[in-house]
């Protein structure tokens, strides 16, 4: 039981993604929990990186912590907000039934991963992969098997935008007419 | 790896290109006209060209069994119908958008735009041979929708009706998408046809993590199609948006999603898991009740309607339990049969009924009661009438469609000894007849002293209502045509 | 499962690590009453799923898991877009985005 | 004229006069319009005499069309002893029926006449259906109209007795649709018939598995499920109480229909399918249904005794004359069947006629309430002559119909179980107890108070009445003095159904067909044989869901 | 002639009568009405002699029979509408159509101020058409038909004048009780069809050698008897179903007299006598039919002790002979049950007509304690009743003297009587002779009560006349039909028993024991004892109500309590009332209100409440914040993941 360096990767990362998650959680200003969510993903990426992910880890960063959280921090700048003191939800027995749900999901998680783990594959990893063959093969599995699905975003993306700008003209909208 | 795609994944995307191509159309003009909005009859007629040649395209090219895109999309019989339903419920919801005094404003080719885009989503779902591109087009489907509701001229209710559906639907979406993650980490793929054929392995060795996922999924599902507990969400969503938005997710959404969990039970393995049997069972139950005794207790037309809507995923859950748990050979296929014809039936039962709200509705943001319908035999007979046998269809009264679409399903059911769920049906059905009776009480056994009110004009509007009473009756009288269409396309016979 | 594999990491640390992070992000569904932080929290969800995907990918030497993680993230950004673009409006509206605004549709 | 589809054209006929009547402008000529087209239909009907074999037990006037073929479901209807007279019954009333509505029915004419031509059309269809859905739907198809016919014109609390009405039945028959549904497969499952089907005559065939020692066998599941249906129908005690709440608020021509043809659908039911299907289990659990037979004629009959509504009372009444129909069924032999048969025939008459008469005198005074009667006869003689009648009818004097009936029930229940046939015997007792006192407290005595009213003094019934009432004193009288005529047309079909209890078919005669054919070349007829075969190896390979079996 | 001929005439006749005067009920011509239905009457007697006659002589048929059509047939059941005339029912055809005749020709004065005499005429013609089709008929059924349909006759005309309340809830006394009964003949009738498969007289009786005499109680044939006997005690008024006789007086006298006296009340002992053999198999039963006509014999003489309306007086009077009758029944002695049912026809008709006669004269008075002294103002009723009196007292050589007889020899002597059942007949002989006597007293003796100024009792007309000298001329002679050997031998010409000689083989024998079959001295003693305490009965009475009237008046002061119960006709209604028939009421209200409202509506109301109760828990959870729908689904997720892995 030697702790190696991508054991060692593992630890510092994981520990810093669920610190700053659980900051997200907590935080009771937005803005903080904003920039946690950023931290989150910075952490992820170092993690998708330690797992040879180089294109997807380089794609969490520019995409998610990079645009995503621009337009996250942007629209709660936009809003002016500041520490709010009501900052979770009232109910002491919802909140109580809340944390009971999401530990007993987390939990029965748990000893499924625990149950499974016999079962699962290759526990160690594979030897080291080179990020341009990875990335490679990405590509070709996003212009071969997944085309359409690849396709199927564009068109989204699309009508997403369409969508968004309509959503902003409609009466009491940012870009409304009137 | 070969990256050519043949001729055929083109003729199986041509629905969708046409509806993506007509779709653009009226925006395109709005844009080159100097956002001069071109006339709601222009943008009507663009849509329902465009939804008519979708439609003429997937009975010309869809069905056979085919596969296209690297197997990305399947081309089958249960593919066929469920984009001819979704598709004319797309149509009768465009007509009555024109009509619909919240939806038609200046933005009205933008909501016909993302109408379309929800359309392509549901034919990407209902084509999909691969759960992420499942999961790709309800995100597209749902997303369209999100927009649409909010874009309501109504300004408070919408806004909120939208934003729940929108929080859940994300939130359900990641459970979904976890699911996904799980099933792909357990069987190696997440194409269906591979996946059906890990599903008996991994369940006979209860796999746990594989089980996990097989539960989001299906919650991810069952939240769309409004199943309990995961049906909160829909009264208030169909209460908000306005009612032509309400009536296209009353339909085509649930369409759509059916057909996706179908695509997902094709598998003899489940009957390795008992427990996700009964659970299954279990939520099917319950969805008729809590759907049926809801909507008992509610004063509010619309949300009573979406509790009914509630309570006819239970049924159509009887038809899945069946498919997926029913130990017959080819217990799947017969599912689909009848599955897809009480959504047929069901698709037109709703629309008709929500064409019949959309025209009650006079002003933005007005909350119909079930009250308000009191004395309308009197004033207006004939969409009376119309709205009765819609309800009476509803309740399965025979010989309506609805009647032959819950004889279908409780005939699988017992086939396959799902006894106590035939039962639990009908009773519920019987249940259901209590509020189904009531605005019939209200239009024709009181108020005889209710004022004359006039009706808005909205004559596309009527068409739907008037086109879904006349199918009903028809259909169901002759629906040995249509079944029998549905059965050479589903087992891929001529 | 020998208890130096609990220590050793393979696939079950990082699916647990993706959990605990998916149970996070509920959690912030479930509580925060900001609606941009609940969409964050949502985003947190999506992200546990990706750690999922790649993990599973790494460990079953598969690539498919990387091109749906690419698939995930643009629909996270298509949602973050509308969802903005929502909770823009909303804000027009009422010059707040707590969701105890939104308690109108009920019953 | 050897094709002739005699059946359905009696059976649809009066759909398209409903729908002829519905596009008509105005309401007025309804009514004309509406007496000639039912007397037109009933005339029609008559020319089943002409056509039926009364020497054959055999099904008649067969005709049959593949309607649902993926559901098994065909358009299969014939008429046997069993039904013939339920046919005429119902074509018989509709005449009366509109004649005697002529006055009670204000508004809403032209509907009126519809949603009562229409059910014509569903009533006559369950009474010609062999196909076991095919029946169902014209079965559930007849609550509609009469919903409508409750609710519409109904009384103060229509809606609340409409809608129990239209619950309470519904909520028995979905039972039945799941047995009917289950029969269909075990009749695709079962040897030698090995196809989706719900034609009544293969259904026969059908030997189901029966325990004697308990609920759970199939039989016993089957025959309760059917029977809960028409038990409700019927209405048995004790599920009976929505009859009572129906009969009150529905207006007259309402009333008439419901008692004179609809609560019939319940117990033909019982002879049609429950009996020969599942006559194990009718053997075993007969006496239960023999035994709240017994009780449904006194209870109906001491309940009537103290409403002080006079159609309340006939309503109950009715409890008690459907509790001998009952009765004579579940007696198991060739008296008490035959006497059911006629009880049903009876009971449409007399009690038809009871709420004709209690309806004008409803129109004269606006109320029913036996306590402000009092004395009519000496106002209203002619009124009360042929109530008298009628009410003679209804206690089962002898030399009138109501006579015959209940003597060969009683006959019949009586050698099925002699404590069973003491029990109900009471009810010659009661009924006359409760008739008699209500006919003594409103027609005799001191005039009470709705009579004394020197200001709006009551008139004789009118030639209309009059006309409206003839035929069914004549029928009282016939069919007391002669019953043999109308026994005769039923006696081939039930003596063939009681000698063949165990194992019960029934052939088929098409219409100038003189050879009986067995019923067991029948599906070939039905569809070509290509698709039979079909069926067969989709049931077995391939397509087995969904009854989607061919 | 042929039969069918003879028992069409016989039967249409008042049929047609009934039609006709049915169709114009409304006139007031009582004249054409009484000559149509008169006649019809009588052309019914007519054809009642022809056809008896066809009985006569050497080599003569036992029946005539006539086959008209085939009711009903299906398995064994074969029902045909036919008719026969054999010994028993030409006996009963001819008192029937006779009596009714001359009750018809009584109608007619009766019955002139009538307002409504045809429809009056109408239902009397109707009688006559119900009680031939029970006399005739050759099965049990065409029995019933005719049973009911007498029934129905007298709820008519009891209720005739319906106006009054009373008189119309009589009318439904008597049917309801009739019912009573007609539910245990019906009874009867499906045990004896169970039993031998077939209803008809002849069949069932040419079947009976195949059984043996039962000696328990719940043998078929005993308990056909038994149910059979329900059905004549409420048609024939015994107990305990008597009450509704006494009230039927209710209805116009000739109408007492035809049905409540001489015809439809002995149809009870007139079905007995038919079925005599099958009786004579169920000794208990037999037993049964002896004490309770026994018991009412005795009864119904107690109570018309004390009653003062003279009609009341001669319904319990009739009441008591049905007794006897029934009592001979029970001894077996079928015959001198016959000729009692004769007899008593002619002098109980006669006495009913003649307290018509008294009525009408009275203008319509029907207390006793009113009248006095009519001997002057009527003579000619006056010494007609007095001859139905010494009938029906039994004063020889009158008709009921034989008659009542020859009853209380047989039943000392029969093998199924005993000596307590011949006291309790002399008993009640005693106390008929009383009453009859303080009748007679009081009506047509001593001085007047009533104010001559208002009332002027007049003798009525011949059409009342002729009926009452013709009934009084058969009370008198009647009785010559049976004259017992034991007074034959004595007299010249040696007469027997004419009567029992034409009833011989038609019905069973009497089972004499083996010493009194021949002894004469023992007959002679009885006879002695009963005449002379009936004649010593009588004697009292006339020094209670005659020489001294003060006497009763003292002697009931002696027992005030007694003689209110007896004259309160022994508290039986009241107790039917309060023990029987408001308990029902009560008893239907309950189950009205509790059975039906509270627990098969609420059961469904239940149903209903659960469902409300999901529906309304399904709107309270739906409570419109977000996170908490965000929880179910959590929830859900949490609890479908626990079932499935578990």
């Amino acid at each position: 039981m030697t702790l190696t360096a991508q054991d060692l990767l593992f630890y510092i990362l994981g520990g810093l993604s669920l610190a700053s998650a659980l900051g997200v959680l907590l935080m009771t200003n937005p803005i903080y929990s904003a920039l946690c969510l950023a931290l989150t993903m910075v952490s992820l990426a170092g993690l998708y990186a330690s797992m040879q992910a180089w294109f997807v880890a380089g794609v969490q960063l520019i995409v998610y912590a990079g645009a995503v959280m621009v337009l996250f921090v942007m629209v709660l700048m936009l809003f002016d907000l500041k520490s709010e003191i009501k900052a979770f939800s009232r109910g002491a027995v919802a909140g109580f039934m809340k944390l009971v749900a999401v530990g007993l999901m987390t939990g029965a998680f748990l000893a499924a991963i625990y149950n499974s783990a016999d079962t699962l594959l290759g526990t160690s990893l594979a030897a080291h992969v080179d990020g341009t063959v990875s990335t490679k093969a990405l590509a070709q599995l996003l212009f071969g098997k997944y085309v359409f699905a690849f396709e199927a975003m564009g068109v989204l993306l699309l009508i997403i935008a369409i969508g968004a700008v309509a959503l902003s003209r409609i009466e009491g909208g940012t870009h409304a007419d009137e | 790896m070969n990256h050519a795609l043949g001729i055929s994944s083109y003729l199986i995307a041509a629905p969708m290109l046409a509806l993506l191509a007509a779709s653009l159309v009226p925006v395109m003009l709005k844009v080159f006209s100097g956002n001069r909005e071109p006339h709601p009859f222009v943008t009507t007629a663009y849509g329902f060209i465009a939804v008519a040649s979708a439609l003429g395209l997937a009975i010309t090219f869809l069905g056979g069994s085919k596969f296209g895109f690297h197997k990305a999309l399947v081309s089958d019989g249960l593919a066929l119908w469920a984009s001819i339903i979704v598709l004319v419920s797309g149509a009768f919801s465009i007509f009555m958008m024109h009509d619909h005094v919240e939806t038609q404003s200046k933005l009205f080719s933008e909501k016909v735009f993302l109408l379309l885009g929800s359309l392509i989503g549901m034919l990407i779902v209902v084509l999909s041979n691969d759960l992420i591109v499942t999961f790709l087009g309800i995100e597209t489907m749902s997303l369209c929708l999100y927009v649409l509701i909010a874009m309501s001229r109504e300004t408070v209710l919408s806004k909120e009706a939208a934003f729940k559906y929108f929080v859940l639907g994300s939130f359900a979406s990641a459970i979904f998408l976890y699911g996904i993650a799980l099933i792909y980490g357990t069987a190696g793929t997440t194409q269906f046809p591979g996946l059906m054929e890990q599903v008996g392995p991994l369940l006979e060795s209860r796999n746990h993590l594989f089980l996990i996922g097989i539960i989001f999924v299906v919650l991810g599902f069952a939240f769309k199609v409004s199943v309990f507990p995961f049906h909160f969400w829909t009264p208030d969503v169909y209460q908000g948006a306005p009612t032509p938005v309400t009536a296209f997710m009353a339909t085509a959404v649930k369409a759509a999603t059916f057909v996706a969990i179908l695509r997902l039970f094709q598998s003899t393995g489940y009957q390795h898991s008992v427990p996700l049997k009964e659970v299954i069972s279990w939520l099917a139950a319950l969805t008729m009740l809590v759907g049926n005794a809801a909507a008992i207790m509610q004063p509010n037309f619309k949300r009573m309607l979406a509790y009914s809507s509630v309570a006819h995923s239970g049924y159509l859950m009887v038809g899945v339990v069946a498919a997926g748990f029913g130990d017959s050979q080819g217990v799947a296929s017969a599912a689909g049969i009848v599955v897809l014809f009480y959504l047929l039936a069901y698709s037109i039962m709703t629309l008709g009924s929500f064409a019949f709200v959309a025209l009650l509705e006079k002003s933005v943001g007005q909350a119909l009661q079930v009250d308000d319908v009191r004395g309308l035999g009197r004033t207006h007979p004939v969409l009376a009438g119309c709205m009765a046998i819609v309800l009476f269809s509803l309740a399965g009264v025979p010989p309506l469609l609805g009647f032959f679409g819950k004889f279908g399903l409780f005939s699988l059911a017992i086939e396959q000894n799902f006894y106590w769920l035939a039962i639990w049906g009908v009773l519920n059905s019987v249940v259901s007849v209590y509020y189904y009776l009531r605005p019939i009480v209200l239009m024709y056994m009181q108020g005889d002293d209710a004022p004359h009110v006039e009706m808005n004009k909205q004559i596309m509007t009527r068409f739907t209502l008037f086109g879904s009473a006349i199918l009903i009756i028809v259909m169901g009288l002759f629906s040995s045509p249509i079944l029998s269409a549905l059965k050479s396309a589903i087992l891929g016979r001529s | 499962m020998p208890m130096n594999s609990l220590i050793d990491v393979g696939l079950s640390h990082y699916l647990a690590l993706s959990a605990a992070l998916f149970a996070i992000g509920m959690l912030g569904v479930l509580m925060r009453r900001n609606v941009i932080v609940m969409m964050m929290s949502i985003e947190l969800m999506l992200n546990a799923v990706n750690l999922t995907f790649i993990a599973f990918s790494r460990f079953r030497d598969n690539m498919d898991g990387q091109a749906m993680v690419f698939f995930v993230m643009t629909i996270a950004a298509a949602e973050a877009a509308v969802g903005l673009a929502l909770a823009v409006t909303i804000f027009k509206r009422f010059r707040e985005v707590n969701i105890r605004y939104f308690e109108h549709l009920k019953g | 004229m050897a094709q002739m589809p005699l059946l359905s054209l009696i059976v649809f006929m009066p759909l398209l006069f409903a729908a002829l009547m519905a596009l008509m402008p105005g309401n007025r000529g309804v009514r004309p319009m509406a007496l000639v087209a039912s007397l037109i239909q009933f005339g029609v009907s008559l020319l089943l005499f002409k056509y039926y074999d009364a020497s054959t037990p055999a099904l008649q006037l067969v005709e049959q069309h593949s309607w649902i073929p993926e559901f098994g479901i065909s358009y299969f209807i014939g008429v046997d002893g069993i039904s013939l007279w339920l046919i005429l019954l119902t074509t018989f009333l509709l005449p009366i029926v509109v004649l005697g509505s002529w006055n009670a029915i204000e508004q809403k004419v032209k509907a009126f006449h519809v949603a009562l031509f229409a059910l014509q059309t569903a009533m006559l269809g369950s009474f010609v259906a062999m196909d076991l859905v095919l029946f169902y739907v014209f079965f559930e198809l007849s609550l509609v109209p009469m919903y409508f016919i409750v609710g519409i014109w109904g009384g103060a609390r229509r809606v609340y007795a409409s809608m129990k009405f239209f619950i309470y039945t519904m909520a028995g028959s979905v039972l039945m649709l799941l047995a009917i549904i289950y029969l269909m497969f075990a009749a695709r499952d079962t040897e030698g018939l090995g196809y989706f089907t719900a034609n009544v005559l293969e259904l026969y065939k059908l030997k189901l598995p029966f325990t004697a020692d308990g609920l759970m066998s199939p039989q016993a599941l089957l025959f309760f499920a059917f029977s809960a249906a028409f038990a409700i129908k019927v209405p048995m005690f004790p599920v009976h109480t929505w009859l009572p709440d129906a009969h009150v608020e529905a207006p007259t021509p309402g009333s008439v229909v419901l008692a004179g043809v609809m609560l019939k659908m319940g117990t033909y039911g019982f002879v049609r399918f429950v009996i020969p299907m599942f006559p194990e289990a009718a053997e075993h659990f007969g006496w239960v249904f023999l035994f709240l037979g017994a009780v449904g004629i006194v209870y109906g009959a001491l309940v009537a005794m103290v409403q002080p509504d006079i159609k309340k009372l006939v309503a109950y009444s009715s409890v008690s004359h459907m509790g001998y129909v009952m009765l004579g069924i579940f007696a198991m032999n060739t008296y008490g069947m035959t006497g059911a048969l006629y009880q049903m025939l009876n009971h449409g008459i007399s009690t038809g006629a009871l709420f004709l008469l209690v309806g004008m005198i409803y129109e004269r005074t606006h109320s029913r309430e036996i306590e402000k009667y009092g004395g009519l006869a000496k106002v209203l003689p002619i009124y009360t002559i042929i109530f008298f009648i009628v009410t003679l009818s209804s206690i089962a004097v002898p030399m009138t119909n109501g006579f015959v009936g209940e003597f060969l029930i009683l006959l019949g229940s009586f050698q099925a179980s002699k404590l069973i046939g003491a029990i109900a015997v009471t009810g010659v007792i009661f009924g006359a107890v409760y008739m008699l006192w209500m006919f003594k407290r409103v027609f005799f005595g001191e005039k009470g108070e709705l009579v004394r009213d020197e200001k709006h003094p009551l008139h004789d019934l009118s030639v209309r009445e009059i006309v409206v009432m003839a035929p069914l004193l004549v029928l009282i009288f016939w069919m007391g003095l002669l019953p043999n005529h109308f026994l005769k047309y039923s006696k081939s079909s039930i003596d063939h159904l009681m000698q063949n209890k165990d194992a019960y078919q029934l052939g088929v005669q098409t219409m100038g067909d003189a050879v009986n054919r067995s019923a067991s070349v029948l599906p070939g007829t039905l569809l070509p044989e290509t698709q039979e075969a079909d069926s067969k190896v989709t049931a077995k390979a391939n397509m087995t869901g969904a009854g989607v079996g061919r | 002639m042929k039969p069918e001929l003879i028992f069409s005439v016989l039967l249409l006749a008042p049929l047609i009568g009934f039609l006709f005067n049915g169709l114009r009920w409304k006139s007031k011509n009582y004249m054409l009405a009484g000559t149509v239905a008169t006649g019809a009457a009588a052309v019914s007697f007519a054809m009642s002699i022809v056809a008896v006659s066809r009985l006569f002589g050497e080599g003569a048929p036992t029946a005539i029979q006539a086959n008209f059509y085939t009711w009903a047939a299906m398995d064994l059941l074969s029902i045909d509408v036919s008719f026969v005339i054999d010994r028993i029912s030409a006996l009963m055809v001819l008192v029937v159509t006779g009596v009714g005749t001359l009750i018809h020709l009584f109608s007619v004065g009766y019955m002139s101020h009538d307002e409504r005499p045809s429809k009056y005429f109408a239902y009397l013609n109707l009688f006559l058409f119900n009680m031939l089709l029970l006399i005739l008929g050759d099965n049990l059924l065409m029995m019933f038909v005719g049973w009911e349909g007498v029934g129905l006759c007298s709820y008519l005309l009891i209720g005739f004048w319906f106006s009054d309340k009373e008189k119309a809830a009589a009318g439904m006394k008597a049917f309801v009780t009739n019912r009573i009964g007609d539910a245990g003949f019906l009874l009867g009738i499906f045990v004896i069809f169970g039993l031998f498969g077939t209803l008809n007289f002849a069949e069932i009786i040419s079947k009976l050698s195949a059984f043996s005499v039962e000696t328990g109680w719940t043998g078929p044939i005993t308990l056909a008897c038994l149910f059979l006997f329900i059905g004549a005690t409420g048609k024939s008024a015994q107990v305990p179903l008597y009450v509704w006789l006494p009230d039927a007086m209710a209805g116009p006298t000739p109408v007492s007299a035809l049905i409540h006296a001489a015809t439809m009340v002995t149809a009870g002992v007139y079905m007995i006598i038919r079925l005599s053999p099958l009786f004579m198999l169920a000794p208990n039963a037999m037993a049964v039919v002896a004490t309770i006509g026994a018991i009412t014999a005795l009864m119904a003489a107690v109570i018309g002790l004390a009653q003062n309306d003279i009609k009341k007086v001669l319904a319990y009077s009739t009441v008591s002979q049905l007794g006897y009758m029934f009592l001979a029944c029970g001894v077996g002695a079928f015959g001198a049950a016959m000729f009692h049912l004769m007899t008593h026809a002619f002098f109980k008709a006669l006495m009913f007509l003649g307290s018509g006669s008294v009525i009408h004269g009275m203008h319509e008075e029907q207390d006793i304690r009113k009248m006095g002294g009519l001997k002057k103002y009527m003579p000619i009723t006056h010494a007609t009743f007095f001859i139905g009196w010494i009938a029906i007292i039994g004063i020889p050589p009158f008709a009921g003297f034989f008659s009542k007889d020859e009853i209380l020899w047989y039943a000392f002597a029969s093998e199924r009587g005993s000596q307590w059942f011949w006291l309790a007949g002399l008993i009640g002989a005693a106390t008929t002779a009383f009453y009859m006597t303080r009748l007679m007293a009081l009506t047509f003796w001593r001085k007047s009560r009533f104010d001559a100024h208002k009332v002027h009792p007049h003798e009525a007309g011949p059409s009342m006349l002729i009926p009452l000298i013709v009934l009084a001329v058969l009370s008198a002679i009647g009785g010559f039909m049976g004259i017992p050997h034991v007074i034959g031998e004595i007299l010249p010409g040696h007469p027997g028993n004419w009567l029992e000689h034409w009833l011989k083989g038609s019905i069973a024998a009497v089972p004499m024991t083996a010493e009194m079959k021949h002894a004469t001295t023992m007959e002679w003693i009885l006879m002695g004892i009963s005449v002379s305490i009936a004649g010593l009965s009588a004697v009292t009475a006339f020094s209670f109500y005659v020489l001294d009237p003060s006497r009763p008046a003292k002697f009931v002061s002696l027992f005030p309590r007694l003689h209110r119960f007896v004259e309160n006709k022994l508290m039986v209604d009241e107790f039917y009332g309060a023990q029987i028939i408001q308990p029902l009421i009560n008893a239907s209200r309950a189950l009205w209100a509790f059975v039906d409202v509270n627990i098969i509506d609420k059961a469904t109301f239940v149903v209903g409440d659960l469902v409300r109760g999901v529906g309304s828990t399904a709107r309270t959870l739906q409570s419109g914040n977000l996170q908490q729908y965000a929880l179910y689904i959590a929830l859900g997720a949490v609890a479908v993941m626990f079932y499935v892995l578990k």
